[in-house]
């Protein structure tokens, strides 16, 4: 809550007369730095010239209450803060009055006083602790720091790191990346038609004797069945194709016999 | 970094460094990591933690033991070597201040309640806003706290286990610095407002109207114990 | 400041001071001139000249010779007092510039183009630059090779033997260290990878059967025949 919600000054200032005004200035000049009730308190409570904690808070709540009722008849508006503690001081000030009801519960006034008493003190103290503190020697009036600071030069030095996996990895990826084309084939253990033909077409030259179709599966697809199915039966295509060209010719004695072939002479040759 | 290849940290730092290697290299000695400590705490207007000189320093320093050294080869000179929290800073004497007109930054003058703010965070950290509050009377407005928090003269510390989970305000080294304190411990009478009791935040609770009355009485408890906390470290 | 009256600025720097009523005060003793311009010259954000000194000082001192003791004090330390045109400063001592360094080391990933790159070295090496880039199907960035020559992970080996006599890259000790392996010859197989489960296959491996064994196999002998030359030199 700051001073200026305390009294609204300026708008109210308006509709006075300057006699008025002038009095509410008096006024506001008294309590401009009063920044609470317990600010307020505390500087009436130094008013009476009395220890804190021997005050009278009852001569103190009277004295608060005196000056929240000047204030409202200078029709200045008054924080909430003002109010409740009025209202509070005003209930303390009974309690004190009254002999205490021993059927009653809760704190009795006295205890209440004496916490009231408390929080004034220990205001008093804070505030003698800024003012110690700020009589301090302070950094850039009493003593100061170095005028030309040298600037650390941030040096960022930039390590990278990869693991031995992440290097298998990357050679893994870029090793099987052949294999990703579609439609992959088992080229290996497949003998195509066309490798056949290319081939058979480079020897019937010599065949000019019945031979087994067998002969002409190429070096090392004979072992493995897989392969050599694979290059029998690409030689065996192969070999219709070449009949059906009329390079060669074909026989077999017998079903499940070899299928043999010679080369066929005369028509073109 | 070419002049002092013997203790460079390239040398010791490569993977898998073997103990014995370690061995070979030397830390400078004593007079020489003064001279280290002297030149690094000379360049920075900031203060610089002890962790920090270490790591700026040659393997195998002692920053601690230098900075026992340069203190007391200082003392009495027209620079201090100070202690600031954690941290070490060179500060000229607060007795030559007069030669400093000069070099005087004018500072933002603090209002009152910035002062007594500031006050009340210093003696009793940690602290709530709702506890601020309650010792002042009055409602702490933002504009306060933000100056505070803007000069980095207190900052947020750690929520209070309560309901609601305030945040707490404590000062910071900024603050240490500026007021020559080398920890909160040092201010002015904390000791005397101690044993008086005036730090304590007692306070019976739901009796006091105003500000903040019934918060604080929830930390009461706590704040007592976030003080043991700080002031026994 | 109200606690440093002996030295206090108003005494002698009163407006209109009498020359007469000055010589009532003795000029500091040299001790104390030199703490004096101790602490100016460290607040000063720039040189100070004998004169500015001589005017800031109280009546009566000799900034010049306290200077000389000044400068004299600390020869040797972390921190000079130097000469800079006509007038004086603090320095730190040139040799330990390197303090006024703050290094942090920052880890980064390397990016995947240097890291096949570098696999493709470590399993093919000695290769050329086209070799590398004929097994990743790709250019190879300048940037890449320096990056890894940089890092001292891979070096130039023997040139080929070849038209244009290409350089080949192989990798180094500093590599294998990283890697914590004894010889580039540990590095497992293609055959080993798969078994291990590390190619990244999208297929299901029972329908590319073979491809890896036969790789592998060629992998294996290259790689050995690599090893050979790189552990000759």
């Amino acid at each position: 809550m700051s001073d200026d919600d305390l009294f609204q000054t300026a708008e109210t200032g308006q509709e006075m007369s300057v006699a008025e005004r002038l009095a509410a200035e008096a006024l506001i000049v008294d309590v401009d730095g009063f920044e609470g009730p317990l600010d307020l308190l505390l500087t009436l409570g130094r008013t009476q010239k009395v220890d804190l904690r021997k005050i009278s808070i009852l001569h103190l709540a009277q004295q608060y209450l005196a000056f929240v009722e000047r204030a409202k008849a200078l029709r200045l508006e008054l924080a909430a803060d003002y109010l409740v503690m009025a209202a509070w001081l005003a209930f303390l000030k009974s309690r004190l009055l009254l002999p205490p009801d021993p059927t009653e519960e809760g704190p009795s006034g006295e205890e209440l006083a004496a916490h009231l008493a408390f929080q004034l003190e220990r205001l008093q103290a804070m505030r003698d602790a800024a003012a110690r503190l700020m009589a301090r020697d302070q950094r850039g009036r009493d003593f100061f720091v170095r005028g030309l600071p040298e600037t650390v030069e941030r040096v960022r030095k930039i390590t990278y790191s990869a693991t031995l996996l992440e290097l298998m990895q990357a050679y893994s990826r870029i090793r099987t990346r052949d294999e990703f084309r579609p439609f992959v084939m088992d080229r290996d253990s497949v003998f195509t038609m066309e490798e056949a033909l290319g081939r058979m077409r480079g020897l019937i030259g010599f065949a000019g004797k019945w031979t087994d179709l067998e002969t002409y599966l190429p070096d090392g697809w004979s072992a493995d069945p897989v392969r050599r199915r694979s290059a029998t039966a690409a030689t065996f295509a192969a070999s219709l194709e070449l009949a059906k060209e009329g390079k060669v010719e074909l026989r077999q004695s017998d079903t499940f016999a070899p299928i043999q072939l010679r080369k066929r002479e005369g028509r073109d040759g | 970094m070419a002049e002092h290849d013997e203790n460079s940290p390239e040398t010791v730092a490569q993977p898998g460094p073997d103990p014995h290697e370690q061995s070979l290299f030397e830390a400078p000695v004593m007079a020489e990591q003064e001279r280290m400590v002297e030149a690094i705490l000379f360049a920075s207007t900031e203060p610089v933690s002890v962790k920090e000189l270490n790591d700026r320093m040659p393997h195998g320093c002692d920053a601690a033991e230098a900075l026992v050294h340069l203190r007391k080869r200082y003392e009495g000179r027209g620079v201090r070597v100070v202690k600031v929290g954690d941290a070490w800073a060179m500060r000229t004497a607060p007795d030559l201040g007069f030669l400093m007109q000069k070099e005087t930054v004018e500072t933002r003058k603090l209002s009152r309640a910035a002062i007594e703010t500031l006050a009340i965070i210093a003696y009793h950290q940690p602290v709530t806003r709702a506890e601020i509050e309650e010792i002042r009377g009055v409602a702490v407005s933002r504009g306060t706290v933000d100056q505070l928090l803007e000069m980095e003269w207190i900052r947020f510390g750690r929520r209070r286990m309560t309901p609601g989970r305030p945040v707490t305000f404590v000062v910071t080294q900024e603050f240490l610095d500026h007021f020559g304190l080398e920890s909160a411990r040092d201010l002015p009478g904390l000791k005397e407002l101690r044993a008086a009791g005036l730090l304590d935040n007692r306070l019976p609770s739901g009796m006091i109207p105003g500000v903040g009355a019934s918060d604080g009485a929830d930390e009461d408890s706590d704040a007592l114990e976030g003080q043991t906390e700080l002031f026994e470290d």
